[in-house]
C-alpha cells in the first residue's frame, strides 16, 4: 500500500447530474491495492484561488485497466474545476490514503448507509463486501430522487433502498425514519455509513442502541492527507488522531459523539 | 555538478534544502515518496517538554495563495520522542534538528537537556514564534529581552547548533534578531508563519476553532523575504530563510538576500517531492548561471 | 433593499464601500467607468504638504495574489491639491476623505489645516503607516508615543472627522490603536501594506528600485482580518477594514470582524467596477440573510 | 474616447511561430475609435499566478466587424494563458488606454522602426499614416528570420525593411546598423519607434544626431493601467510621468534619456 503521486490521465467524465460528476483517471503504471474508505489527494490546476489538493474517496477501481474513479459533488472552486476535468487532460493524483472499513471474513448482513457525496466510498465498499459474501444492503438518504445517482450500480452488490426528504423515491423523510434503521435493525451486525455529520451521527446512535457495529467514514479540513500537518484530527477515546491517516473510517466506540 | 553544501555553523549540509518544522512530520511519512536522506536536513515537528494535544478543530483554513494552522504543537513530549521516534530517525543519512518549544523558560531548558542527549540530532532550532500555542511560543519571541533570556537559557544546556527561529509578527526583525544572537543563537532561521484569521461569512463563524492561526505558503514569501533581507544586514550569523517556497526560483531569491540555507514548509503538502525538485532546480541554475556554488550567490543581490 | 447606510463617527455614508488611498485617484480616471457619487465615499491619494516626485521606478513588483509598490507618495502638494484638484471634486456627491502624510509632525499639522479649509473635504485620513518612504510615514505608526504625538498634534488643527490609517508592520496592534484613540482619532482604519520584498533571480537584483515595497491584495486579507478583529476588541471608536478586498464576501468578513465600513484598494485596478459590485453583493447577503441593515452584522461574529 | 471594460470573444487565434500569436477579439457593441499606440489592459483567468491585468498594444482595429486584435509574445504566465485562449472564449478587457503617436497631417515621410513585440503597435501606426497620406518606411530587427512575422501585412503600408542578427533575412546587423538610420536618415522628417529600450535608445541617438522628431512607445511595469496606481512612470523633463496615461508615446525629448 505505498503512497505515491501520479500523473493520472482522464479518460472518462460523466455528467451525473447538475452538480454530480464521476471522473475515471487512467494510470501509466499498474495500481497498488486499494481497499474501501481509502482515499486520493486530487491537485486542481489552473485555479486562481486553490492552494492545497482536495480529498475524494475512492469510488471505484479497475485494475486490469489501472482506472480509478472518483464521484465529485460541486460545492466551490476545487471541485469545480475537478468535475470539469477534460478527457484527456491529466491530474496529480496522492494515493491510497488512509484506512479503510473492515471487511469481515464470515458472511455477515451488513447494512451501509449513504447521504449526500458520502456515497462516493460506499460503491467500492458494498463491491468488497459482496465479493467477501457478505450479505449487504444498502441504504442511500438524499433530499430528492434527482440528488440519488447510481443506483443501478449498488444494486449489483446488495438490495438497494432510499429515501428522500420530499418522497419523491423511496421512503419519505431521513434514513433514520427507515425501516432498515428502525423495526429491522437487528437483521444487521454491522452498520457502515459515510455521509452528512447530523446523519451519520443518527445512524451511529441507531447502531449503539442496538448494540451493531458501527463504523463511519469522517471528513475533515485537510492540508497534506497523509499524516503531516496535524490539521485534520478528531476528538477520539485515544485523544486526537488524523482524520487522514488514523481515519477516515472510525469504529463509533472510538469517537467521543455524544450518541 | 555545483557544489550545493553549506553550512549553518557546526552543521555541514549536502546541500541547503531543509523542511520545515509541522510540515514534513519526522520525515518517515515521506519515506514513500523519496529517500528523505538526500535532503540538506530535516526539522522534525515542534516539541516539548510535556505531551501536547493541541487546539480543537477546525485547525485549517485555506486563504489566497495560503493557508492558516492552529495545530498548536500538538506532540507526545521530547520523552516519547527521545525514546520512540528518535530510534527510527537514526537510519536518515541527513541532519535532524528537532524544532523545541515551551511554555516557559524552564520547559524550553527541561525539553533542550533531553534532545541535547540524542547523539544523532545535529542541532535544535528554537521555536519563539508559535501564533496557535496560548502562553509563551510568540511571546518570547516579540521582546528583545525576553528573546535574550530564552536563548541564553537554552544556550548553556544545549551544547550542539542552536538555531532560533523568529516570529515576523513583530515591528523590528532586526532588533529581535540581535538578541536572539547575543544569546547565543548559531543561527536564525525565519519566518514562521503570520499571525491571520478567517471567517466564513455564510456561518458568521471564524474558520478556525482558535479563531486565529498561522499564515503559511506563496502568500508571504514577499514578507519572508524581506525580513530575510534585514536580518542579513544586522546580524553576523547563518541564516535559514523560510515562507512560501514552492520552486527552485524562490529558493534563489532567498540565497540572494542572504539566507545560506532554506527550509521548504507548505509546498511538502502539495507536493511531497518538492524539495528534491528544488535541489535540483538549484544545480541548474548555479550550472546555467556558471557559478560553482551556493556560496557564490549567498546574499549577493545587487544592489 | 436592506439599509446600507453607515456612520463613521460624523460621517454619514450611504453604504459602507469606499476606495483605498492609492488606488483610487481623485476619483476622476473612473468617471469613464462608473458613477463614483455612487460610492459610500473615497479617500484620495496620499498628500504632503510639499509636493513629492515619488521613488524611482520600477516601482510595481506582482507576487502570489498580490502586489508590491513602492510609489512613495508621489503627489503636487496639498496647495496644489487645495487649488486644482478639490473644485473638480465638489462634483461628487459622496464623502471625500484627503489621506494626509508627512515627514515631520509640523508637516502633517501644515497639510491638515490646508484640508481643514476644504468644505467638501469631509474627512482626513492619518496615514502614520505608509512603508515606501524614508523619514515619518510609517515611523510614526510603530510606537505608541510618536503615533500620540502626531494624532493629537493634528487632532489640534483639524476639526472634521479625522480617521487614522494603522500599520500592520507592528508587534501589537492593539496597543497602537489605543495610542490612536487617546490622541483623538474619530475612528481607525487598517490595514496599510506590509513591508515585504521581490527579488529577480535571473538578474539577481530587487525587482523594485527601493528594494522593499508595500504589500497588498488577496494575499494579506488573512492579517487584515486578524488585526480589524483585534482592534476591535482593544478600542470603541469605528472601524474601516482594508486588506485584499476583492468581492462582497470578503467584505461581510470584515463587518464581521468588527469593520463598520471598509475600503477596496488593488481591485479596482482589475475591475474598475468592483465597488459598485461589491455593495450590491452586500445588499444581496443582507437580503439573503434576513437583515435589514447592514449594521446587524457589523462586529456580529459568532465565537 | 472612453475607456470601458468588455467582455469580447476571442473569435481567432493565430499561432505565428513557437512564441507569437496573434488573437482577435469581437465585441458586441460598438468600438470606441482607438488610436495608434493606445493599448489595452487584459484580464487572465484561471491563473494561479496572475493577479493584474497585462497590456497589450493595439494591433489592428476592425470597426466594421467591432474585432481587435492582439499580438502576443509569450514571455511568462500571463502571456501564456493569453495567447492560448481558446476561440470562443471570453476575454476582460480594458481600453483604448493611454495617448497615440503624432499622425501628421501633411504629407511625411516617416521611418518606423519595430523590434520584439514592440511590432505590435506599428502597424495600426503604420496604416494610420499611410492613410493619412504619408510616406511611410518600415524597418524591423530581429535576431532571426524566424521572430520576424506578419511583414506581408505592413507592406500594404509602406516599403519594409530588415535587419537580422544572424543574417538569416535582410540585413545582417541591429536596426541602426540599416542605411535608413545612416547615409539615408536624412529623408525622414520623423522616425516612430517600439521594441527593447536600448534599440529604441539608439535609434533616437540617431534622431537626435540628425533633429528628426522621435517618438517612442515605452513600456513599464503596470498595476492599473489607466492612471491612478502611480507605477508606471518614467523621468522627463517635466518631472514623473505616468506612461499608461502620459504615455505610452513620448517625444524623445521630452524624457531624460543619455542619448
Ligand atoms: C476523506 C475525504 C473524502 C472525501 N470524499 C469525497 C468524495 O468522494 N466526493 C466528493 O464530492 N467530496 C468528497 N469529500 C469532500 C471534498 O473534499 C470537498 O467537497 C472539497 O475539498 C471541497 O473543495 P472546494 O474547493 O470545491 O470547496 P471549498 O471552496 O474549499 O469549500 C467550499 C465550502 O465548503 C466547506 N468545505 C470544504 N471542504 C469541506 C470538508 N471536507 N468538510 C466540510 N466542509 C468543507 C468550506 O468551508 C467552504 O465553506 C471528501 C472529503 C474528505 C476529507
Ligand atoms: C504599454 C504596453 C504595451 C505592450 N504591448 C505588448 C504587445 O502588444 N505584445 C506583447 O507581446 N507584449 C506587450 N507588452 C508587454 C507585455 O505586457 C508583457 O510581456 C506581459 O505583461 C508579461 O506578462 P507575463 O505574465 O507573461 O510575464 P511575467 O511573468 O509578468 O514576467 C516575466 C518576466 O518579464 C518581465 N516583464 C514583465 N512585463 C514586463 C514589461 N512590461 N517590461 C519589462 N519586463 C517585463 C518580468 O519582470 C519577468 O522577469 C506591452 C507592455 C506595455 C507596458
Ligand atoms: C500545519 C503547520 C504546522 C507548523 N508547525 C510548526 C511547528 O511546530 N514549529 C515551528 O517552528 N513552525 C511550524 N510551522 C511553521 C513552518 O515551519 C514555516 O515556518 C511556515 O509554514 C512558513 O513556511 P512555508 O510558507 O513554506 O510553509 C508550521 C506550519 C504549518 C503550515
Ligand atoms: C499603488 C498603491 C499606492 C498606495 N498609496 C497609498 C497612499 O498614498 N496612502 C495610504 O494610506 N495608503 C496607500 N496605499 C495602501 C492602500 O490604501 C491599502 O491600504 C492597501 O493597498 C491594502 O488594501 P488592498 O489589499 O485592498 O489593496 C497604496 C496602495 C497601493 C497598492
Ligand atoms: S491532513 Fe495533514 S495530517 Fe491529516
Ligand atoms: S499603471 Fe497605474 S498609473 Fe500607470
Amino acid at each position: 500500500m505505498r503512497k505515491t503521486v501520479r500523473n493520472l490521465k482522464v479518460i472518462s467524465n460523466l455528467r451525473l447530474n447538475d452538480n454530480h460528476h464521476l471522473i475515471q483517471l487512467q494510470s501509466s503504471e499498474p495500481l497498488e491495492t486499494i481497499f474501501p474508505g481509502q482515499f486520493a489527494n486530487l491537485l486542481v490546476e489552473n485555479s486562481a484561488i486553490v492552494l492545497l489538493r482536495r480529498p475524494f474517496s475512492i469510488y471505484s477501481v479497475d485494475y486490469k485497466e489501472n482506472t480509478v474513479s472518483f464521484f465529485i459533488k460541486i460545492i466551490g472552486e476545487g471541485t469545480r474545476v475537478l468535475a470539469n476535468s477534460p478527457v484527456g487532460n491529466f491530474i496529480s493524483t496522492m494515493f491510497p490514503l488512509g484506512n479503510s472499513f473492515t471487511i469481515p471474513n464470515e458472511r455477515e448482513k451488513i447494512l451501509v448507509v449513504g447521504g449526500g457525496s458520502g456515497v462516493a466510498s460506499l460503491m467500492i465498499l458494498s463491491q468488497a463486501l459482496c465479493d467477501n459474501s457478505n450479505e449487504v444492503s444498502i441504504l442511500i438518504g438524499a433530499r430528492s430522487s434527482t440528488d440519488i445517482v447510481s443506483l443501478d450500480q449498488f444494486s449489483r452488490y446488495g438490495e438497494v433502498f432510499t429515501t428522500t426528504e420530499d418522497g419523491s423515491s423511496g421512503l419519505k423523510g431521513y434514513v433514520t425514519d427507515h425501516p432498515l434503521l428502525g423495526a429491522q435493525i437487528g437483521r444487521f451486525s454491522r452498520i457502515y455509513t459515510c455521509g452528512p455529520e447530523p446523519m451519520m451521527k443518527a445512524v451511529a446512535q441507531r447502531a449503539n442502541l442496538n448494540s451493531i457495529v458501527c463504523e463511519v467514514s469522517l471528513e475533515n479540513t485537510m492540508a497534506c492527507g497523509f499524516g503531516v500537518c496535524l490539521c485534520c484530527i478528531t476528538d477520539t477515546t485515544q485523544g486526537h488522531k488524523c482524520v487522514c491517516t488514523d481515519g477516515p473510517v472510525f469504529n463509533i466506540n472510538d469517537l467521543k459523539w455524544q450518541i | 555538478m555545483a557544489d550545493l553544501s553549506t553550512t549553518i555553523h557546526k552543521l555541514k549540509l549536502k546541500n541547503p534544502v531543509l523542511t520545515a518544522s509541522g510540515t514534513f512530520g519526522y520525515g518517515v511519512e515521506f519515506d514513500d515518496f523519496l529517500d528523505v536522506s538526500m535532503l540538506g536536513g530535516i526539522v522534525v515537528k515542534g516539541t516539548t517538554i510535556h505531551p501536547r494535544q493541541g487546539n480543537q478543530y477546525p485547525r485549517m483554513a485555506e486563504t489566497a495563495s495560503g493557508m492558516l494552522n492552529s495545530v498548536g504543537l500538538q506532540n507526545k513530549g521530547a520523552k516519547y520522542f527521545a525514546s520512540d521516534i528518535y530510534p527510527v530517525l537514526t537510519k536518515y543519512n541527513t541532519n535532524i534538528l528537532v524544532n523545541v518549544s515551551g511554555s516557559t523558560i524552564e520547559e524550553y531548558i527541561s525539553c533542550a537537556e533531553i534532545i541535547n542527549e540524542l547523539d544523532h540530532i545535529s542541532g535544535i532550532e528554537l521555536n519563539i514564534s508559535c501564533p496557535n500555542v496560548k502562553e509563551g511560543g510568540m511571546a518570547f519571541g516579540t521582546s528583545c529581552a525576553s528573546i535574550d533570556a530564552v536563548v541564553s537559557a537554552v544556550r548553556s544546556v544545549y551544547n550542539k547548533t542552536m538555531i532560533v527561529k523568529l516570529s515576523p509578527n513583530v515591528t523590528d526583525i532586526g532588533e529581535l534578531a540581535k538578541a536572539a544572537v547575543s544569546g547565543g543563537a548559531d543561527g536564525l532561521s525565519l519566518i514562521n508563519t503570520l499571525l491571520g484569521m478567517a471567517i466564513n461569512a455564510e456561518t458568521r463563524k471564524p474558520v478556525l476553532a482558535t479563531v486565529t492561526g498561522g499564515l503559511s505558503g506563496p502568500a508571504i514569501k514577499p514578507v519572508a523575504l524581506r525580513m530575510v533581507w534585514e536580518v542579513a544586514k544586522a546580524v553576523n550569523v547563518p541564516i535559514i530563510g523560510i515562507g512560501g517556497i514552492m520552486n527552485a526560483t524562490d529558493a534563489i531569491e532567498f540565497f540572494l538576500a542572504g539566507a545560506s540555507a532554506i527550509q521548504v514548509g507548505t509546498a511538502n503538502y502539495i507536493d511531497p517531492l518538492i524539495t528534491l525538485k528544488i535541489i535540483d532546480g538549484i544545480d541548474s541554475y548555479l550550472n546555467r548561471h556558471n557559478y560553482s556554488s551556493i556560496s557564490n550567490i549567498v546574499g549577493e543581490l545587487q544592489m
